[in-house]
């Protein structure tokens, strides 16, 4: 079976929504709408407290490159714009709509009929992407148009579509691969009529052997697209790990994938790009995973972008008493919550809840230099080297260890025996390296 | 004279006249351009190599000092006026006497007056703490309390208070500035010392709307401005939902401290009040 | 046979820092990276194999002859401190640009126990030219070893955050007593 | 300081500004330089070296007695090890080795390998411009 | 009383040794017993108080520029003197410092000193200064092989202190015992420093 | 500082000076110490000799090769009223655990010893000094043995010697350096001495 | 509601802690012990308790007294400090030699680095040089196994197999004249054979080194190459001459080999991290040890040859990084 080769480690799977059939949240009665859910600017509100919205309608425009516009995810009007707390406790502008009924903007296609043919043309697709404010959801929430957008010089070979979710717990990019599969299929083969490429790969775990088996039921209707197992070992799902995985490419050190010919999107994103582009529907719900092992019902809900984290805990059968922790998205990535009331974003794949018990660190020793951090970083470095020199502020030998390179994700902390802060630590070592070597090139 | 030192005296004078010379013409090429000042100089700093100055070491001051002939924006926090003056002595210069300096503490959100809504675990760090979440008092701006500032002291000037969660800064702070560098939330301040050590400064530097800002903490400048308007010598700038001390005008006339009602304006190392209630306002209500 | 003896006996059992004690102060203080020590290593041995050379021919051919060798002494260090700042002055003569790469790569060279007891010892063991020349050679390397080893460690503690009172010299001479135990497994060796 | 760059770095001072070309001027430390006594110590002699450095780019500007910070690459430190010291240290042992075994005679086996020193650093000489081309300085910051 | 603070400096405040780390190499190299360690002490005293005299006195006759090579002729000059002497009438202790003797030509702390404060200062004050220096030195040394001699032989300067017993704990008198001796007394001496300061 | 003015002349000058005043005082202290340093050295050696023969009251030195090669040993043969009382010979050995063993070894007329003293090495104090007199009584096995007719060598190579207890190879040697102190003794006077006393040589 | 925890990714942990692995490593040394208690009895019991009392009881004052910080001497790395250096000593030790010896390693090696995880070399072994060292004579004799035995005084004491044979090469016997004299191999793999208290039973200690294999306490690099050189050397060597050189079995089983390339080689605070820096230094400990074993003084090199190797872990570090990601492109 197929995999990256270097490092990775396998915690513990606990998919206990895998079953659970995604469903439909109630719309809520606001909806919080920060106006960066992506990477990059954020966009600019293009409503005033007091305007009458509808479902899908443009409320901030992003006007850079690299942003994305956003839409309203109800219809109702808009109580403020205002800087709220947001899940870190920090302050960020959104717009608060209150809501009242649920009516969409013309132009958007509700039914659920499936539509095949792709009649755009690649220009098109990818301004449709831009217009409809598509990011990606595979967590980075990196615009998607940009993706899409071939630079000069280079050439796309593949798209890779990443239905591998790695990370524990979750199960939203499963259900909807088995729910919404040709839906998908055809997001699929849009982009890849963006991008100008005749061959898609879509990598998926071993862990979700109904979804590699449903998918290539539907795979004769779409040529080019091949599904392809691969073996459960996180983080296959970094962009870098999954290639390696697939083709056997290496993105050098501090390139994008189109170095090696690949562009990369997560299966939800195909959704997103076929319902934008076949459907004229903006990206303004999701689907998120409600899980955890105290959780009484792990579910997968599709719901507003905007909506209360504290209502789908709510639907799944109510915060447990002895939380400890609440997580949004998988965890090994996800961030933890300040704040239960923070809304869903483009980004939130997840939420996870920890009991009491298990939301803890565990007690901290010295490194006792056993060297399984370095053995199971999937970048190949050193955490235990790049933590220590970011402690000490040699961030130029940071440098010099690639800490760049390092993609955060958490194996390392996960494994070392004496509970070092080593991702803390080379956090705060990317952050000053990436300020040196900005300065130096300005 | 006998032959042994005969030959003694020949051979080894010749030898080392050839090896002196030798020497002093590597002497001649390497010459030592050092200005010896610059050793006298560098003598007289304390040699705490701390950077408060602005230079590598105390060494780089003397060389600058030297150099530039001068002592215009010269300093060394640790060594205060004394050291500069001394210095000024021997190089026959005039010192400007500079007012003493001490770091100040800007925040008051202790573990009452800002109570934790969430528990922060991992790096013991304001650094990454700063960088994951607001701090576990919720106020955005405040004291996250991991004491990189105390880490960064070399003087042995701070150090954490166990109940209240927030650095102390002792008497003996030199002003070097380390800590206001190492702090990520810029809450440290280099001020004036003040006559007799007094000082008044608002210790809050939230500038969140004074509602939210409130609701996280029962000190915080709350932006109402009473302040602004008791003082007589402009000292107090307002801006951004937040007052401010300019320590050059403030003349420590100690009237705003009682004005404001939260209690953000704190006044050091000053007599004990009469009690005047009709002007004095509790600091905070529970 | 017998200069295999002299470099391993040089290298190993007498190593020049941690057996005979000599060149404490460059272990000391010019360990603090490995590429100066390396650096470093590289001017001892040249400077070391040359002073070795010049002090045997005035050993041999001024002082013993004249039955002066009690101006040993005075007349090594006056030659060996004069050559060692010869041999940068040629440098800076003969190439500027070399130099100046030196002198940022480099500290200078002082004459030190390492180098003057070296000559002092080819003479104590009446060694003949080669012998002499070897035995400084493999002194050198002796030297080498150690320094480099150490600014190893050196660098390795750096980010250890050791114990106040152990930084700096304490460390570097507890970390040179453990090497030493170490060393003294090669007892015998020749 | 720990040492994984590709760079050596040492801190100097401007000393010297004619149109596009610097000097700078460094300190290298003696032997005993790191020992915090040096001012005790009579060998650890302070000589000053002047560099002249590769002009950086033409939008920063630079004022004589600014504290810069110079670099050279790594492996040319090696590089300048090896002509410095390395190679003659190789003459000096070799021909020494090769004299002796030749004629026997200790005194002018070492006469004529310690005098081979000349025409080495006479060939250096007649190469400088090349060595200087090579050995390039860097302001970094 | 600032002659009194010169002189007596040199014991703990800036112990040649334990402090400053100047002529470590025989402070190492000698002290297998306190008898050597103050043998040697004497012997770089006597070598330190000759040239900081000599120094002193002649300092305004050296051209500045000549100053270092005329420095080392006169401190090689006292060591040759030292070798002899102590050759004539301490054969053993010649015998057991060995070559440490004339590397006290390279020891910093003698040019240090002539170079730093006889070469500056009047005759008295070198004079004050060599002694409370060579007799820091002189401190060190005996202590560090007095404790090595303690430990490696269980006796104080030939001493028996437990009678029978001639085997103590070999290591220190071997050539870690100097390292890790030293090494701790540097941390003990810091500490006395900190202390007295 | 020095305020005397640097030109070249005066500082060749001064450098003369400086080392011919140097090296005239060395040598007046070389002049007067050579006596009491040669007087110290000889006093050493009479000392050892004493050690490994009776009272003498005159010495006669000759130097031998030894049979196997090697730097030749001095013999010194001691006379008391003109009767060859003993024989000190000072011989050496590279088989050390560190470097050359140096020791006078005395025999009688007819090879028998009388006594070792240990002059110089450089083994391991507290381990291999015990071949000194002063540091312990090791070396007195060797008084009244006679290697022609008894072995020498120590017990691990089958003589008749006890090894100091974890420096067996400073023994070892040791006893390489009696042995071939008596082979020379053997060879080169041994067979020209017919009776006690006889003065030989 | 208690508070909510914040803390960064990832929220999730091994079940793998510092104290667990000490634990286990303590657990997997228990047959080694077994066996040296049934060889040396009641000396061996006394002589490792002692060790492992007085590194706790050190490391308890060290950090309470002189480093003030927190005091972690049940995380179980004083204890395997403890019991490794009382298996390399032999159980006829005095025991306060062995309170100096834990003094040494632990106050020496271990504390004035810092404490766990900081020491450059390994304390057990630092310990036993320093008391090989400082007390030859006591150092140098080991008692004769005897099973049972509660004899504490009057041992009966012999050279070990390593000793014998250095002893009669030295002296010019041959190899076959020597092997007589010592036990056979079996014994030698079972532990019949005089030697330190716990480096006896080659195959105690090997099932040992399996379970941490399996537990992945250690990994196969280290001893493998370790075991490996030596074989490969010695059995070079002995194809030589198989009169002067004994064969590398020998080698193999007798001394502190086994318990070295298994406990001591592979601390992992004292070796490499990268995979082929742990190959390197495992050869080069294998290379050092017989190095000293055939021509140096000492007839055992193992102590030796890993704190040597010991001090070139940091420059082996440095050269031996592992494979970047992205490092060389090869696309394929
Ligand atoms: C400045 C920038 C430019 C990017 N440009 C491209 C691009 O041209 N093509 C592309 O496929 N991805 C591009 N990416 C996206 C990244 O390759 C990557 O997919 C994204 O950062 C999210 O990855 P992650 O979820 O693995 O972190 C770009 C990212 C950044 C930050
Ligand atoms: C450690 C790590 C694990 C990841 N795991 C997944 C994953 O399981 N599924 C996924 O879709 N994206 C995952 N990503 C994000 C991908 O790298 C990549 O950004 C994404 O697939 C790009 O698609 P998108 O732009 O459509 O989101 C992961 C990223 C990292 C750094
Ligand atoms: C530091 C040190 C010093 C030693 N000094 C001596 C010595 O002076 N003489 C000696 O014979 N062996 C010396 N040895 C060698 C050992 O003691 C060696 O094991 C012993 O000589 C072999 O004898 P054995 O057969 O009694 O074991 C020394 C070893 C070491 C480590
Ligand atoms: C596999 C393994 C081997 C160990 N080996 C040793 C050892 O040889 N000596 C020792 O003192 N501690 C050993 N320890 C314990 C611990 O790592 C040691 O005390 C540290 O070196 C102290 O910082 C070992 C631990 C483990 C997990
Ligand atoms: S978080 Fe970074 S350093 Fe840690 S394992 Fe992942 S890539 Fe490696
Ligand atoms: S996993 Fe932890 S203990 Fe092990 S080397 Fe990495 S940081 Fe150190
Ligand atoms: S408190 Fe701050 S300014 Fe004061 S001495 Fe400490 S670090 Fe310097
Ligand atoms: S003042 Fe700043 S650095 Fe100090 S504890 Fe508070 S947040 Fe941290
Ligand atoms: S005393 Fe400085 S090198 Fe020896």
């Amino acid at each position: 079976m197929k995999t990256f080769k270097l490092g990775g480690v396998h915690p513990p799977e606990n998919k206990l929504s895998q079953n659970a059939a995604i469903k439909v949240l109630p719309v809520p009665e606001t909806v919080t709408i920060p106006i960066s859910q992506h990477l990059g600017v954020p966009a600019k509100p293009v409503v005033a407290k007091g305007d009458k919205v509808k479902a899908g309608q443009l409320i901030a425009k992003g006007e850079a490159f690299i942003s994305a516009n956003v839409h309203s995810s109800v219809s109702g009007t808009v109580q403020k714009i205002d800087e709220v707390t947001e899940t870190s406790g920090y302050r960020k502008k959104a717009i608060i709509i209150k809501v009242e009924g649920d009516e969409w903007e013309e132009g958007i296609d509700l039914s659920t009929d499936l539509i095949k043919s792709i009649t755009l043309s690649p220009q098109e697709i990818v301004n449709r992407v831009n217009e409809k404010g598509i990011v990606g959801m595979g967590g980075a929430t990196f615009p998607s148009h940009v993706k899409l957008m071939v630079p000069q010089g280079k050439k796309a070979e593949f798209l890779i579509i990443n239905g591998v979710e790695c990370e524990p717990y979750l199960t939203s990019d499963h259900r909807l691969m088995l729910e919404k599969t040709e839906e998908m299929l055809v997001g699929i083969q849009i982009q890849m009529k963006a991008l100008g490429v005749d061959k898609a790969i879509i990598g998926i775990e071993n862990n979700k052997p109904d979804a590699i088996e449903h998918v290539g039921e539907f795979l004769s209707d779409y040529p080019g697209i091949t599904v392809e197992p691969l073996k459960v070992k996180y983080p296959q799902g970094g962009e870098k790990q999954l290639i390696k995985a697939l083709l056997n490419r290496e993105v050098p050190s501090g390139k994008l994938p189109i170095e090696v010919g690949c562009v990369v999107h997560n299966v939800g994103t195909s959704l997103a790009v076929y319902e934008a582009v076949q459907k004229n529907k903006p990206l303004l719900e999701r689907v998120v995973t409600v899980t955890g092992l105290n959780v009484k019902e792990p579910s997968n809900f599709m719901v507003r972008i905007g909506t209360p984290v504290a209502n789908l805990i709510e639907a799944a059968g109510g915060l447990p008493e002895n939380t400890g922790k609440i997580v949004n998205g998988g965890p090994m990535m996800g961030k933890a919550l300040n704040d239960i009331n923070a809304p869903v974003t483009k980004g939130t794949s997840g939420i996870l809840l920890f009991p009491e018990k298990e939301a803890h660190r565990r007690p901290v020793h010295n490194c006792i230099r056993c060297g399984r951090c370095a053995n199971i970083c999937p970048m190949g470095l050193e955490p235990y080297l790049l933590a220590v020199l970011a402690a000490n502020k040699k961030f130029e030998d940071c440098e010099y260890e690639k800490i760049m390179d390092c993609i955060e994700c958490g194996s390392c902390l996960y494994i070392c025996p004496s509970g070092r802060p080593l991702l803390d630590q080379i956090r705060i070592g990317k952050n000053e390296t990436g300020k040196l070597i900005r300065a130096r090139h300005k | 004279m006998n032959e042994i030192t005969l030959i003694s005296v020949i051979s080894l004078g010749s030898l080392g006249t050839i090896a002196a010379i030798i020497l002093y013409m590597v002497a001649q090429k390497f010459k030592v351009i050092e200005d010896p000042r610059i050793d006298i100089v560098a003598d007289k700093l304390p040699g705490a190599n701390c950077g408060g100055c602005g230079y590598a070491g105390c060494r780089a001051l003397a060389e600058e000092i030297v150099r530039k002939e001068s002592l215009d924006g010269m300093k060394c926090p640790p060594g205060g006026n004394e050291v500069i003056s001394d210095i000024a002595a021997v190089l026959g210069l005039e010192a400007k006497e500079e007012d003493p300096t001490i770091a100040v503490l800007r925040c008051s959100g202790s573990r009452e007056n800002a109570p934790p809504k969430v528990k922060y675990e991992g790096d013991i760090t304001c650094a990454f703490s700063h960088s994951l979440f607001a701090g576990e008092g919720g106020c955005p701006n405040g004291c996250l309390g991991y004491g990189d500032c105390v880490v960064s002291c070399d003087f042995d000037a701070m150090y954490m208070e166990e109940e209240t969660g927030l650095p102390i800064i002792k008497d003996n702070c030199v002003s070097c500035g380390a800590c206001v560098k190492a702090c990520p939330r810029n809450i440290v301040e280099i001020r004036k010392r003040g006559k007799k050590d007094r000082r008044i400064f608002v210790s809050c530097i939230n500038i969140e709307k004074g509602g939210v800002a409130r609701k996280n903490c029962k000190v915080a400048c709350i932006g109402c401005g009473k302040c602004v308007k008791e003082c007589k010598f402009d000292a107090i700038i307002f801006e951004n939902n937040l007052a401010y001390i300019d320590f050059n005008k403030c003349t420590l006339c100690r009237k705003c401290p009682p004005v404001c009602p939260t209690g953000a304006i704190h006044e050091l190392n000053f007599p004990p009040r009469k009690p005047r209630p009709e002007t004095r306002t509790e600091p905070a209500e529970a | 046979m017998e200069y295999f003896a002299i470099v391993i006996g040089a290298i190993f059992v007498n190593n020049i820092v941690l057996a005979q004690f000599l060149g404490i102060c460059p272990y000391i203080g010019v360990s603090a990276k490995v590429s100066t020590s390396v650096g470093m290593s590289g001017a001892v041995l040249f400077v070391m194999t040359l002073a070795t050379i010049v002090t045997f021919l005035i050993y041999n051919y001024i002082l013993e002859p004249f039955n002066i060798t009690y101006l040993q002494t005075i007349s090594y260090i006056l030659v060996i401190s004069s050559l060692v700042q010869m041999v940068e002055i040629m440098l800076k003569k003969v190439s500027p640009e070399l130099y100046q790469a030196l002198g940022i790569f480099l500290p200078l060279i002082t004459t030190n126990c390492a180098i003057m007891g070296v000559a002092l010892l080819t003479i104590q063991n009446e060694f003949n030219l080669l012998q002499g020349v070897v035995f400084a050679i493999s002194h050198a390397a002796g030297f080498a070893l150690a320094i480099i080893l150490f600014a190893g460690i050196r660098e390795h503690m750096e980010l250890m955050d050791l114990p106040k009172a152990m930084r700096g010299a304490p460390a570097a001479l507890v970390v040179a007593g453990i090497l030493a135990l170490a060393f003294m497994g090669f007892a015998g060796l020749v | 300081m720990s040492d994984r760059r590709q760079n050596i770095e040492h801190p100097g001072i401007i000393n010297r500004i004619e149109g596009n070309r610097i000097w700078v001027s460094i300190q290298p430390q003696s032997a005993c330089g790191n020992c915090h006594s040096k001012s005790y110590c009579g060998m650890a002699e302070v000589a000053e070296k002047i560099v002249e450095v590769q002009p950086p780019s033409a939008d920063r500007e630079f004022e004589t007695g600014q504290h810069v910070m110079i670099s050279l690459k790594r492996s040319l430190g090696y590089r300048a090890l090896f002509l410095g010291y390395l190679l003659p240290f190789l003459i000096l042992i070799i021909s020494l080795i090769i004299l002796l075994s030749v004629t026997e005679n200790e005194t002018i086996s070492a006469l004529t390998s310690i005098l081979l020193m000349v025409p080495y650093y006479l060939i250096l000489y007649i190469n400088r411009d090349k060595i200087k081309a090579s050995f390039r300085f860097y302001i970094k910051y | 009383m600032k002659q009194w603070n010169n002189f007596t400096k040199g014991f703990i405040k800036d112990n040649p040794v334990f402090i400053l780390l100047l002529g470590l190499c025989p402070a190492l190299g000698v002290t297998t017993s306190a008898f050597n360690g103050f043998g040697m002490g004497l012997a770089t005293t006597f070598v330190l108080l000759g040239s900081n005299i000599v120094v002193s006195i002649i300092k305004n006759v050296i051209p500045n520029k000549v100053r270092i090579p005329c420095f080392i002729v006169i401190i090689a000059s006292f060591v040759t003197i030292v070798q002899l002497t102590m050759e004539a009438f301490l054969p053993d202790l010649f015998d057991s410092l060995g070559l440490f003797i004339p590397l006290i030509v390279v020891n910093c702390l003698v040019m240090g000193r002539a170079e730093a404060f006889a070469s500056k200062q009047d005759i008295w004050s070198s004079i004050v200064d060599a002694m409370g220096m060579g007799l820091g030195f002189t401190l060190a040394l005996t202590m560090l092989g007095g404790l090595r001699e303690i430990l490696g032989a269980y006796s104080i300067f030939g001493i028996q202190l437990i009678p029978g017993v001639t085997d103590g704990m070999l290591v220190f008198v071997l050539a870690p015992g100097a390292f890790i001796g030293m090494g701790y007394l540097i941390i003990l001496f810091n500490y006395m420093k900190k202390k007295t300061a | 500082m020095a305020k005397k003015e640097s030109t070249f002349l005066n500082m060749v000058v001064t450098l003369f000076l400086v080392t011919a005043a140097a090296s005239f005082t060395l040598a007046t202290v070389y002049n007067l110490t050579a006596e009491p340093i040669a007087q110290a050295r000889e006093a050493k050696r009479q000392f050892a000799i004493g050690q490994v023969v009776p009272e003498f009251d005159h010495l006669e030195s000759r130097k031998f090769l030894p049979p196997g090669g090697g730097d030749s040993l001095e013999f010194n043969f001691a006379y008391l009223n003109n009767e060859l009382v003993g024989v000190a010979v000072n011989t050496w050995t590279n088989r050390g655990y560190s470097g050359r063993i140096t020791a006078m070894v005395g025999f009688k007329h007819d090879g028998t010893i009388i006594d070792v003293f240990t002059l110089n090495h450089a083994e391991t104090p507290g381990l291999g000094d015990k071949i000194e007199k002063g540091k312990s009584d090791w070396s007195n096995q060797y008084r009244g043995l006679n290697p022609a007719a008894d072995n020498i060598r120590i017990r691990q190579d089958n003589g008749q010697i006890d090894a100091i207890t974890a420096a067996t190879i400073t023994a070892r040697a040791f006893s390489d350096a009696v042995q071939r102190a008596h082979d020379t003794f053997a060879e080169n006077v041994m067979s020209q001495i017919k009776t006690e006393g006889e003065p030989v040589l | 509601m208690n508070l909510l925890t914040v803390s960064g990714s990832p929220h999730v942990y091994t079940e793998e802690s510092v104290s667990k692995i000490m634990y286990g490593v303590v657990l997997s040394l228990i047959p080694a012990a077994l066996v040296s208690f049934y060889f040396f009895g009641l000396a061996a019991i006394l002589v490792t308790l002692t060790a492992v009392v007085s590194c706790m009881f050190f490391e308890f004052i060290i950090q309470k007294y002189l480093i003030k910080g927190p005091i972690t001497i049940f995380d179980g790395s004083a204890i395997i400090t403890g019991v490794l250096l009382a298996f390399i000593v032999p159980a006829s030790l005095p025991l306060w030699m062995v309170v100096i010896g834990s003094l040494v390693s632990i106050g020496m090696a271990k504390m004035t680095f810092g404490g766990l995880g900081k020491n450059i070399f390994n304390p057990a072994l630092v310990g036993r040089v320093f008391l090989m060292i400082s007390f030859p004579v006591e150092m140098n004799m080991y008692p004769k196994p005897t099973a049972f035995s509660t004899q504490l005084t009057d041992i009966v004491t012999g050279p070990t197999p390593l000793a014998v044979m250095k002893e009669g090469v030295a002296q010019g016997e041959k190899v076959s004249d020597i092997i007589p004299e010592i036990p056979e191999y079996v014994n030698l793999l079972m532990g019949n054979m005089g030697g330190s208290v716990g480096e006896i039973s080659a195959i105690a200690i090997l099932l040992g080194g399996i379970y941490m294999l399996i537990k992945k306490y250690i990994t196969w690099e280290i001893p493998t190459a370790y075991l490996g050189s030596v074989f490969v050397l010695a059995g070079a060597l002995w194809l030589i001459d198989p009169e002067y050189y004994v064969d590398p079995l020998f080698h193999m089983v007798t001394g502190g080999l086994m318990l070295g390339a298994i406990y001591m080689a592979t601390d992992m605070v004292t070796s490499p991290m990268s995979r082929w820096g742990m190959i390197v230094y495992g050869i080069g400990c294998g290379f050092l040890t017989l190095v000293i074993r055939i021509f140096g003084a000492y007839p055992e090199g193992v102590a030796f040859a890993i704190l040597i190797m010991n001090a070139f872990v940091p420059l082996i570090n440095r050269g031996f990084k592992p494979k970047r990601f992205g490092e060389e492109v090869k696309n394929g």
